[in-house]
This record gives structure tokens, C-alpha cells and sequence, in this order.
């Protein structure tokens, strides 16, 4: 199992490298001037000039990308001009929020999304069904920042039982992971029910069912299982999804998470601290990968670990 | 090299009435499309929309740019069914204009998404190798970005403007697209009916044209249906966060956001065009469903 | 038997295993590993096996479907596996292939008169009328109605289909067509239907045939002459009948025993039964690669490769052939 | 009841499959008997109603398949209509099933000792998993299964056809069921494998005293194995009777064109005279011809075949057969 994980994790580091080459080449090499883009915000001329010598923009491209990984690499993402903080550390002081709040919309996805989509499968075209259904595709179209703030104007405004926004508190949390955990329980929810039922087609259900098995141990015992595969492999591409998600959570409820940072940093054209919040962010999808991989050669034997 | 797996034997019952199925496979998808309830609302959604874009001059009540300070923030009513915003424009009017932007959006992104991500997946499926290799490793790593993530960075080199937007949305989708597409490939290439044309000495890309990619339609239409509700969402998204749309152009996501501040004493003005994206996405889901079930049996071939 | 219209000389195809992360060749699969025969005009040569002996490698490899990893192929005296893409396709023109499954050898999103026609518009600028006269007189010929030219492929039985896949072939006007177990996936009563057709085809057009297949009984009637492989090994080859009446091999005498009788009479005769499994492609055994399931296995077999040894017309691969 | 070893009634068995093109009558009055310790075979070409037999004993028939008429009596039980969970006490204890791509019948996730021991645990509730255990490696012994300990926690996709055919035997058998229906199991087998899983269910035949239903498209397998046979053809039953009295004398013009359609591997058949062959196609189970359903493909076919459907008649020592000819 391990020899399969360091596999894993040794083939990330050239898809890192690339991700970091694509983000530099979209930030520095095809805007042409970085700090031409920053002028549109009116800077002062001495901090432009500032921030020309720091980031050695006179150095041809590829020198300049080779530091930016160098410098990654012992963790220094540059600085963010429009705050004058190392990016890494505004980083680091963000990335619980977004992590919080990630994993409570992936938990909300999980728990709620698998078991309705095996209920709705087994009761294949009741009412429960339906609504389970209905529910679901709702959460799957409904847009994450009008979500957001609809159930402030109800949770918050009208009912007043939940905080508007901030992030002091476990109570800050409920809302934004609801409103980002509906979308992608949705998805889970759907895709289960369908992987299910396709499941059931199987030789193998036939066999379960010709040994004399109740049907609902068939479904739980033979085909769950088998149905799970190709769910764990779309909540791997979920993770970035969830970001994406975050992304507007965060400034939907006002949660100082690399989403909001990386919002503002565009909107403030402040470059070091975008780039430092998508390669964060791109590193954080890959570790999502990696174990939704790992979960799927658990379930899977016919995957070897050698 | 294979058993003699007696294929004839299993399918017993769909053999007897494969036989008698006379119907073309437009024909046969048409069929069980027009008995599912959900999926023809969706079409008909659909529809509403697109004559609603195309006849916006016509049918909005107001001018959506005509600013009159005085009657700010009123409530839905007669005279505007859902009220004003904050300069005094009617809601409804510019919602109705939105939607050309909206569907332009959803449908344009995604339209130049599946023709990249067909290209590049079937070419990928089919040469395989170091062509295969270079193109998955490119699309699992534009994967790797959270999708809106990239979008905004897109936005932020080359600047908000619709085009840009398009070229942004575009970026993202492709690579999802190439995967469905390539998987589908490599398991059509391995078809007898393939071998049989590469026997006959046809060459590669007749291959792909005549006999990999028509096979891949059922696949492409589910795709398209629910790719578009997708940018239309991730559009929508971009536009909240100040990313995407810029004004005087009135896109939905946008009067969402500008709505946000008075979500307290005027919620009409970011809710009802939030509906709208809704709606439009939803009509799209239902349909992409629909479509899905219809083509089920050849999605499986 | 005239002239040979094909000579196939040490033909070996082996494909790389990649397992693990790398994708890191950690083995190969000996497909076909050095065989030799030759292939006479309006002949049909049987290539029988069980899963995994590589007939149906042998087959696509010498129509250059897959292209061969040693060895050479002289079809008329050309060597097919040295030919240039240009003059590949031109041959393509003399050999064409026939497939087992009626519903995966033909493209559903077409109709049946220009799958048919493929063909034709590969190669040979007709007008459309002209064309689509060929494309009926080719399905008269196969015994279709000329009005199913406008249907798709799943409106017909799986009889039919291998109809229209023999159409196909046909097209060029080949000399040389590979049957890969054409009539496995099909009923009874229609195997001998397309069996008949094969036939009359033959004797109309002077046709060869490299007849793949497993089944033991249809070889019998079907073919002249009958090679017999095993994991990848030509194990004995001969004319039919003096193959059935007196197998030299070993696993050609319990292979030809293991097929059932349509005789209730013979149920209580004592049966050949081979025991153990087929051994994996991956991990061949050493020796003769039949040795581990013979019955007559001797030390000698377990190290050293049997030769081939030639019988007037006839050649075994085996230290101790039958004689 | 008259008290034989009859172990199996199926009289007048109707499985319809009411699809929306229309109602397919899969299985149409079909009528069948099994003696203990008899293996009785039902031969016939794909969409002729064999499988859908088998399953409508089991009880297996989905939805838009339904059950629409006749008895089938197992032990003087009607099983057509008692209730789903006494069905489920017999389903793989006293009828157990074996299908026919072993290749897909064995659940991929879960170790293949584990899931004969699933069998033996639903019917025998207070087995310990360590007997449970032991009775199945006994049982994979019993089948032929090489270092049957290793092979109980092996997966599926570890085993060659024949071995997971074995194992599909091993946990058919497991509880001694009194019947065991062998849907097609040799047809995705090599030969040589075929032959030795022919054996194995010959000798554990007699061994276990248990009757079976061979249900094949393959006449040498009839010959060789079965003591009493159906020939079925579009849903009907068209020709039973004896195995040497079948192939002696084919009463059946299906049956007889059949048995000379076959290529021999035993006897030399002259080429030049080309194969006999029935000519036309199965019929579309929609659109099924009038009066007797073979007539479109029959030689022999006069005026009244397309008129009235001839009925199954006993010719004497149970040959049945259902042609004009024998219908006066």
C-alpha cells in the first residue's frame, strides 16, 4: 500500500510543475508587463519601482520562473504588494477557513448525497424518489452565490437565527456549507442512483439473487459496493469543484479563505498573491486526487498496489 | 482469440424484438423523448428563453438602460412586475434582456468546449502513445484547477470582456470534454467494425470521421445539453465576483451582484434574476436527463 | 494444390504487458511465437485453438491489421510485413477479413448499401450510379434483398449481418480472406447457411480462405487442410481427414475428442478428457508448452523444444508424435 | 397427485413480456416434468423461450417479464404465486443455478469463498462462518478446484473460466439442492475445459442424486448428458421425447432438419453436397406467423399449417411432437 501512495505522490510533483508553469505563463508571460496591468489601479510610482526590483522583472522569463519555483520550494511565494505580507503566511493564515470550509461542504455532499442516492435507487420511481430526485437536481442548477444569499435573506434577515456573515463560530459555518455542500450532494446523490441501478444489471446480482438472497441484502451486500467505484472517482474531481465553490462561499459570507484572497487579489491586481492562491489551491485538488485514488484500489481489488 | 461467446444465446428476448425495431435511431430517441413529461418542459423552457432573448426589444416592457432616480427600489407590482433596482431601472425589462447574454454564454463557451475537447479526444483515443500521453497530462492538469479559480485568471490576463469570457469558459471545459471523448474513442478503435475499415485500407482520419466520431453522438448530446447550464453558471459566478460581465451589459449573474447590498430592503433586485438562472439551468438539466434515458441503450454499444 | 499463394515464414507477434505506475513493460505476451506455413490457392486452411493460441493474432497479423514483430509473409511473392503504407493499401485490395461478432463488425450509424460500398469509394472511382449497382449485385450475392441497402445494421438478424459483413469483403474482388470463427456467434441452423454461402463463394470466385475458429466440428466439413495452435505454437498441420482419421499430436487427438457427439450412442464410450487448465499467456510453460496438461509428457518435453518434424504433407511439433 | 419421482410440474407455463412494442410471449404454454436424479434437456436457437423457462422457475423474471399463466409444481408446491420470502428459502437451497458467462455471474469485489459461503449461511442460520468455511472448501475439493484453502479468498478476476465455473457449481451445490438448472454453462468454455465441467456435473449428478435441467443450444451436449429432452422453438415446446428415441427418429421437421444441419466432428461429410441447411430466420416473437410457427421455415409446409396451430401429440413411450403431419 505505501510503495502504491509514494507512486502516486512521485508522479504529482511533474503534474505540480506543470500546473505552476501554466499559472506563471498566464500571469507573467502573456499579460506582458505584470506591472503594466497593476498601473490600472493608479500606484504611487515609487511603489511600483518597489515591486519591479523585487520581483527582478528585467530577468528574462524563464529566469524569473526558475526563482518563482525556487523560491516556492522554501516556501516563499513572493510578497503581496497591495498588503506588503509574505503571501505564504497570508496563505497559511487563510487556508483553515477554506479547509473548514471544504470539508464540511464535501461531509455535507457525503453523507447526505450517498445514502439518498442508494434510497432513491432502491425505491426506484416512488415518491421518495422523486423528491430525492427533484431535490437533488435543484441543488445541481441552483447558482452557489444566489443560494447564498437567499438563505441569508431567510436564515439571516427574516428569521435571524444565523449569523449574516464573519466567521467566529461553528454557527458561522452551517450556512456555507449547506449552500455548498446542496450542489455537490446533489451530484453524488445522482450519480449514485444511476451507478446503482446500472450495477444492478449485472450477471453477478442475478447470481446474488438465485442463492436466495432478500433483495435489499442484494443491493447492500453485492451491488453497493461494485457502485461505489465510479462515485469515489467523480468525488476526486469534486475537490476542485468544492474550491471553485468556496471561491464564492467565501465571498458570499464574508470568510477570509484563500478564495476570498484570491478574489481580491484579482480584483486589487495584487499578481504574487493570486499566483501564490492558485498554485496553493491547485496543490490542495491533487491531495484530493491522491486519496480519492487510493480509496478507489481499497475498494477495487483488481487494482494491485505493486 | 476470444470464446466462442455465443452472443445470440443471452440476449434472447432483445434479440426477438431487436429484430422487428425499424425505427433510425433519431427516430427511436424522438420516441421515448416525447414520452418523458420532464424533459419536454425543459425543451419548452428552452424554447421560451431563446424567443425571449431573440424578441427582448419587443416584449420587455421598459427601457433596462433608462435610469429615473426617482422611483428607486420599488416594490414589485403593476407597473413593474418586479419592481426597480437601484438606479430606477425595471428589473423585469433587464432580466429579459439578460438572457441574451446568458444563453449567449451558455450556449458559444460550450459549443467551442466540445468541438476542442472532441478534436483533441478522439486524436488522443486513436493514435494513443505520446499523443495520448500529452494531451491527458495537459487536460488532467487544467482539471487540477478548480474550474471558476482558472476562469478568474483567465479574466485577470486578458481582461473582462465578453469575448474573454468566452475564451475563459472555454479553457476550463475542454479538458473535461477530451476525457468523456477519448474514453469513448479507445473503446470504439478496439470495435471489429473499426478494423474492418483500417482492412479495407481507409485512411486514419476518414477512421474518425466516418466511424468514431457519429458513434460518439449519443455520448456528445447528454454532454452538450449539461455543459451548457454549466458555463451558464460558472458566467453567472464570474460576474458576481465582478469577474465576468462588465456594464452597461445587464447579465444575470451581474444584477445579482449589484443587487447583494440591498438584499435587505429591496431582496427583489438580486432574487429574482438568481430565478432566472435557475430556471434556464434547470430546463436545460431536465432535458440533458431526458436525453440521457432516451439514449441509454446506445450509450452503452 | 498449385503454387503457394502465401508463405509465411518464423511470423512472431508478441505485445508488451505494462503493469504498474509507469507503465513499465514488466513482461510480454508470446501471441505468436515463430510460425511457419505455407498457404495454397482456393484452399481453406483451418487454424484451430482454444482462448489465448493466438489464432486470431495470426490472422490480423498477416493481414497486417497488427504488424508482426519478426518474420516475413510473401503474399505473390511480395513480403507484406516490408510493404509501404501506399503499397499496403493497395493490397488491400487482394485480402480481406471476415468477423465473429454480426454486432460489433458493423458501424451502426451507417446504412447497410454504404457500408457495403465503403469499399468501393476506398478505392475505386465509380460513379454513384455504377456504384450502386455493385453494391446490389453484392448483396444478391450473399442473398440480401437489394431494398435493405437503406436500413441500419440493428434492424437485421445476426444471420443477416454476417451476410453483410461478407459483402464487404467481397467488394474488391480479394483472393485471400481471413474468416475470423465467422459462424461461432451464430445458431445453428444459420451456421450452415453461411457455411453453404462461404462455400458457393468460394467455388464462384477461386477464393482462399485462413478459416480461424475453435469449433472442431464445422473444420471438419469446412476446411482442406487444418493447422493446430497452441499458446502461441504451431503443435501439427496437415490435410483434414488424415489429421482427424490419425492426429500426431497429442493435444490435437484430445482436442478433436473433447467436443460432444450429437450421437446418445457414444455417451458411454470411455471419454479423453484433458485435465488442468490452459496455462496464461504471460507465463508460458518451458519445454514443449503443452507439456504441463500432456499425458505423455517425458522429461525431455519439460526442457526442450520439440522440433518440427515433417510427414509427407504433414508436420508435428512433439518428441514423441503419435505415429 | 399420482406419487412418482416426478420432482418438477410445469404446466402450461406463460411468460409474457409486455414491452412497448408490444407483448412478447417469450415462454407460451409450456409444459415440462422432471424426475429425481433425471437430467432432462431443453435444446433450442436463441429467443426460442429456453432461458426464460429457467428463470420463470426461479422466479427471476423482471420487469416487463411477468409470469402471465400455468403452475409450477416443485414438491407438489405451486410456486407461481407463494410468497416471495418461501420462494427465497428455496432459490439456492433446494433449486440452485448456474448461468452461463462465468466470466460475469462472480461478484468481482468480494472473494469467491465468501460468496459460496453467503449461500450456505442464508439457509442455514445458525452455521458458524468457520463451518461455513470449511463445508466450502470441502465443497471446491469436490469440484476439482486445485489448493481449494488458497482459492477461498482469491477473487474472481484471479481465476480462469473454467475454475469461476466450478466455483459456480460449488455454490450451486452447496446446500444439496434437489434441482439444479444449468443455463447454457459450457457455452463460454473452451473445449477442453468444456469437457471436463461435463464430467464434473455427470459425476456430482450421481454423487448428490440430484436432477438437472440442461438447457443448451449444443445437440452433442443433449446427447451426451441428457435422458430426456424438450426441443423448443419460439416460445413452443415442438418435439420431447427420449434422447436415443430423438435422435433415432426426429419426428419434428425442426428437430430433424436440426440434426442434419450439424457439421460432425466424428464422421466425414462429403463437402461437395454442401451442409443441409433450415433456410429463413427465427421469427420476430411480435410478429408470429399463423398456425404452426415453423411453418415460414418448414419443407414440408402444406396450406393447413398456416392455418391452425397443431397441438402436442403423444406418439407413444413419451414422444410427443406438435406437426400436422402426426395432428389427424
Amino acid at each position: 500500500m505505501g510503495a502504491y501512495i509514494v507512486k502516486r505522490l512521485l508522479i504529482s510533483i511533474p503534474v505540480i510543475f506543470g500546473i505552476s508553469l501554466i499559472t506563471f505563463i498566464m500571469l507573467n508571460v502573456i499579460p506582458g508587463d505584470p506591472i503594466a496591468l497593476m498601473m490600472k489601479e493608479h500606484i504611487s510610482t515609487d511603489v511600483v519601482e518597489r515591486v519591479r526590483a523585487q520581483m527582478h522583472l528585467d530577468d528574462p522569463a524563464y529566469v524569473r520562473f526558475f526563482r518563482f519555483v525556487w523560491d516556492a520550494l522554501h516556501g516563499d511565494f513572493g510578497t503581496s504588494y497591495k498588503l506588503n505580507r509574505s503571501v505564504t503566511t497570508l496563505l497559511l493564515d487563510a487556508f483553515p477557513n477554506t479547509l473548514a470550509l471544504a470539508m464540511s461542504g464535501a461531509l455535507v455532499s457525503w453523507i447526505i448525497g450517498i445514502p439518498a442516492g442508494v434510497l432513491s435507487a432502491v425505491k426506484k420511481r416512488s415518491f421518495l424518489d422523486n423528491s430525492i430526485m427533484g431535490f437533488s437536481l435543484l441543488g445541481v442548477s441552483i447558482p452557489v452565490f444566489w443560494a447564498g444569499l437567499l438563505f441569508q435573506y431567510i436564515f439571516s434577515m427574516v428569521l435571524g437565527i444565523l449569523p449574516v456573515s464573519g466567521f467566529s463560530g461553528p454557527e458561522y459555518l452551517i450556512m456555507p456549507a449547506i449552500v455548498l455542500g446542496w450542489s455537490s450532494a446533489g451530484t453524488i446523490a445522482r450519480l449514485t442512483r444511476s451507478s446503482l441501478l446500472e450495477v444492478m444489471r449485472n450477471d453477478y446480482i442475478r447470481t446474488a439473487r438465485a442463492k436466495g438472497n432478500l433483495e435489499i441484502k442484494v443491493i447492500l451486500n453485492h451491488a453497493l459496493k461494485n457502485s461505489m467505484l465510479p462515485v469515489v472517482t467523480v468525488m476526486a474531481l469534486q475537490v476542485a469543484g468544492l474550491l471553485s465553490g468556496a471561491v464564492i462561499t467565501e465571498s458570499v459570507f464574508g470568510i477570509p479563505g484563500i478564495g476570498r484572497i484570491a478574489v481580491n487579489a484579482i480584483q486589487s491586481r495584487d499578481m504574487p498573491l493570486l499566483q501564490g492562491a492558485v498554485m496553493f489551491t491547485t496543490v490542495l485538488v491533487i491531495l484530493g486526487n491522491l486519496v480519492a485514488d487510493i480509496l478507489y484500489s481499497l475498494i477495487d481489488p483488481r487494482i494491485k498496489y505493486d | 482469440m476470444n470464446l466462442a461467446r455465443n452472443l445470440m444465446l443471452k440476449k434472447e428476448v432483445i434479440e426477438a424484438s431487436d429484430e422487428l425495431v425499424k425505427e433510425t435511431f433519431w427516430q427511436d430517441v424522438f420516441r421515448s423523448l416525447k414520452k418523458d413529461r420532464m424533459a419536454i418542459t425543459g425543451g419548452i423552457v428552452i424554447l421560451l428563453f431563446v424567443l425571449m432573448a431573440i424578441f427582448a426589444p419587443w416584449i420587455a416592457p421598459h427601457d433596462p438602460y433608462e435610469v429615473n432616480l426617482d422611483n428607486q427600489f420599488q416594490k414589485p407590482g403593476l407597473e413593474h412586475w418586479l419592481g426597480t433596482d437601484m438606479f430606477g431601472r425595471d428589473v423585469l425589462s433587464r432580466i429579459i434582456y439578460g438572457s441574451q447574454i446568458s444563453l449567449l454564454i451558455g450556449l458559444v463557451p460550450s459549443m467551442i468546449t466540445m468541438s476542442i475537447g472532441i478534436v483533441l479526444g478522439i486524436v488522443a483515443g486513436y493514435f494513443g502513445r505520446r499523443t495520448d500521453f500529452v494531451i491527458m497530462t495537459i487536460s488532467d492538469m487544467v482539471l487540477s484547477f478548480p474550474s471558476l479559480l482558472l476562469a478568474m485568471v483567465v479574466m485577470y490576463t486578458l481582461g473582462a470582456s465578453l469575448l474573454n469570457i468566452f475564451i475563459a469558459l472555454s479553457i476550463v471545459g475542454w479538458a473535461g470534454t477530451a476525457r468523456v471523448v477519448r474514453a469513448q474513442t479507445l473503446s470504439l478503435k478496439n470495435k471489429e467494425f473499426v478494423e474492418a475499415a483500417r482492412a479495407v485500407g481507409v485512411k486514419p482520419y476518414i477512421i474518425m470521421l466516418r466511424h468514431i466520431l457519429p458513434n460518439c453522438i449519443p455520448q456528445l448530446l447528454v454532454l452538450f445539453t449539461l455543459e451548457i447550464p454549466g458555463s451558464i453558471l460558472s458566467e453567472a459566478s464570474l460576474s458576481f465576483l465582478g469577474v465576468g460581465a462588465q456594464p452597461p451589459a445587464s447579465s444575470w449573474g451581474l444584477m445579482v451582484s449589484n443587487g447583494k447590498e440591498f438584499l435587505f430592503n429591496a431582496p427583489w433586485v438580486a432574487i429574482a434574476p438568481g430565478i432566472a438562472i435557475l430556471v434556464i439551468v434547470l430546463a436545460f438539466n431536465f432535458l440533458g436527463d431526458g436525453l440521457r434515458d432516451a439514449l441509454d441503450p446506445y450509450l452503452k454499444q | 494444390m498449385d503454387k503457394p499463394l502465401m508463405q509465411v515464414r518464423n511470423v512472431k507477434k508478441y505485445f508488451p504487458v505494462d503493469k504498474g505506475l509507469f507503465g513499465k513493460k514488466t513482461g510480454t505476451v508470446h501471441a505468436v511465437d515463430d510460425i511457419s506455413f505455407d498457404v495454397y490457392e482456393k484452399e481453406t486452411l483451418a487454424i484451430v485453438g482454444e482462448s489465448g493460441c493466438g489464432k486470431s493474432t495470426l490472422g490480423r497479423t498477416l493481414i497486417r491489421l497488427l504488424d508482426a514483430t519478426e518474420g516475413t509473409a510473401h503474399f505473390e511473392g511480395r513480403d507484406i510485413f516490408s510493404l509501404s503504407q501506399n503499397e499496403l493499401r493497395q493490397l488491400r485490395k487482394e485480402m480481406q477479413i471476415i468477423f465473429q461478432d454480426p454486432f460489433a463488425s458493423l458501424n451502426p450509424r451507417m446504412k447497410v448499401s454504404d457500408i457495403i460500398a465503403e469499399p468501393l469509394i476506398t478505392h475505386e472511382s465509380l460513379g454513384k450510379k455504377e456504384r450502386e449497382d455493385r453494391v446490389a449485385e453484392l448483396m444478391e450475392l450473399v442473398g440480401l434483398r437489394k431494398a435493405y441497402g437503406s436500413r441500419y445494421p440493428h434492424m437485421f438478424s445476426g444471420g443477416q449481418r454476417q451476410r453483410i459483413g461478407i459483402a464487404r469483403a467481397l467488394a474488391l474482388h480479394p483472393k485471400f480472406i481471413v474468416c475470423d470463427e465467422p459462424v461461432s456467434a451464430l445458431d445453428v441452423s444459420i451456421q450452415s447457411q453461411i457455411i453453404n454461402l462461404l462455400q458457393k463463394l468460394q467455388e464462384q470466385n477461386n477464393l482462399t480462405y485462413l478459416f480461424i475458429s475453435h469449433d472442431l466440428s464445422v473444420v471438419r466439413y469446412f476446411s482442406d487442410r487444418i493447422g493446430v495452435m497452441f499458446l502461441g505454437k504451431m503443435m501439427e498441420l496437415g490435410p483434414t481427414e488424415e489429421v482427424y482419421r490419425q492426429p500426431l499430436h497429442p493435444y490435437t487427438k484430445f482436442l478433436i475428442a473433447a467436443a460432444p457427439v450429437p450421437d446418445p450412442r457414444s455417451r458411454n464410450q470411455e471419454k479423453l478428457i484433458l485435465e488442468g487448465d490452459i496455462p496464461s499467456p504471460l507465463r508460458p510453460p518451458s519445454g514443449c508448452r503443452f507439456h504441463t496438461r500432456c499425458p505423455y509428457v517425458q522429461d525431455i518435453c519439460k526442457s526442450k523444444e520439440p522440433e518440427i518434424q515433417q510427414f509427407d504433407g504433414r508436420s508435428v511439433a512433439c518428441h514423441f508424435p503419435l505415429v | 397427485m399420482r406419487e412418482d419421482n416426478t420432482i418438477l410440474e410445469i404446466n402450461n407455463l406463460k411468460t409474457y413480456f409486455y414491452t412497448d412494442k408490444g407483448v412478447v410471449p417469450a415462454v407460451d404454454d409450456v409444459s415440462i416434468k422432471v424426475k429425481k436424479g433425471q437430467i432432462v434437456g431443453i435444446v433450442g436457437e436463441s429467443g426460442c423461450g429456453k432461458s426464460m423457462t429457467s428463470l420463470s422457475i426461479m422466479q427471476l423474471i423482471a420487469p416487463p417479464g411477468k409470469i402471465a399463466g400455468g403452475e409450477i409444481r416443485f414438491d407438489q408446491k405451486n410456486l407461481v404465486g407463494i410468497s416471495k420470502q418461501e420462494m427465497r428459502s428455496i432459490r439456492g437451497n433446494e433449486i440452485s443455478m448456474i448461468f452461463q458467462e462465468p466470466m460475469t455471474s462472480l461478484n468481482p469485489v468480494y472473494p469467491v469463498g465468501k460468496q459460496v459461503a453467503e449461500t450456505l449461511l442464508l439457509h442455514n442460520a445458525n452455521m458458524t462462518k468457520a463451518e461455513a468455511k470449511r463445508k466450502v472448501i470441502e465443497m471446491f475439493a469436490m469440484v476439482g478446484i486445485p489448493e481449494p484453502e488458497k482459492r477461498y479468498s482469491v477473487y474472481p478476476h484471479q481465476l480462469s473460466g473454467g475454475l469461476r465455473q466450478r466455483v459456480m457449481i460449488a455454490m450451486a451445490l452447496i446446500c444439496r439442492s434437489k434441482l439444479l438448472i444449468a443455463d447454457e454453462p459450457t457455452t463460454a468454455l473452451d473445449v477442453t475445459i468444456e469437457a471436463q465441467i461435463l464430467k464434473l456435473m455427470k459425476n456430482l449428478q450421481a454423487e448428490i442424486d440430484t436432477s438437472i435441467i440442461m438447457i443448451t443450444h449444443n445437440l452433442g451436449i443433449v446427447a451426451e448428458m441428457c435422458d430426456y429432452v424438450y426441443v423448443m422453438y419460439a416460445g413452443k415446446i415442438m418435439e420431447q421425447a427420449d434422447v436415443f428415441d430423438l435422435f433415432d427418429n426426429p419426428k419434428h421437421p425442426y428437430t430433424e432438419g436440426l440434426l442434419k444441419s450439424i457439421p460432425r466432428r466424428d464422421v466425414h461429410q462429403n463437402k461437395s453436397k454442401g451442409l443441409y441447411s433450415i433456410e429463413g430466420m427465427v421469427p420476430n416473437m411480435l410478429q408470429l406467423p399463423r398456425g404452426c410457427r415453423f411453418h415460414p421455415r418448414c419443407e414440408y409446409a402444406v396450406d393447413a399449417c398456416r392455418e391452425v396451430e397443431p397441438q402436442l401429440v403423444d406418439m407413444g413411450n413419451d414422444h410427443l411432437v406438435r406437426c400436422i403431419k402426426y395432428n389427424q
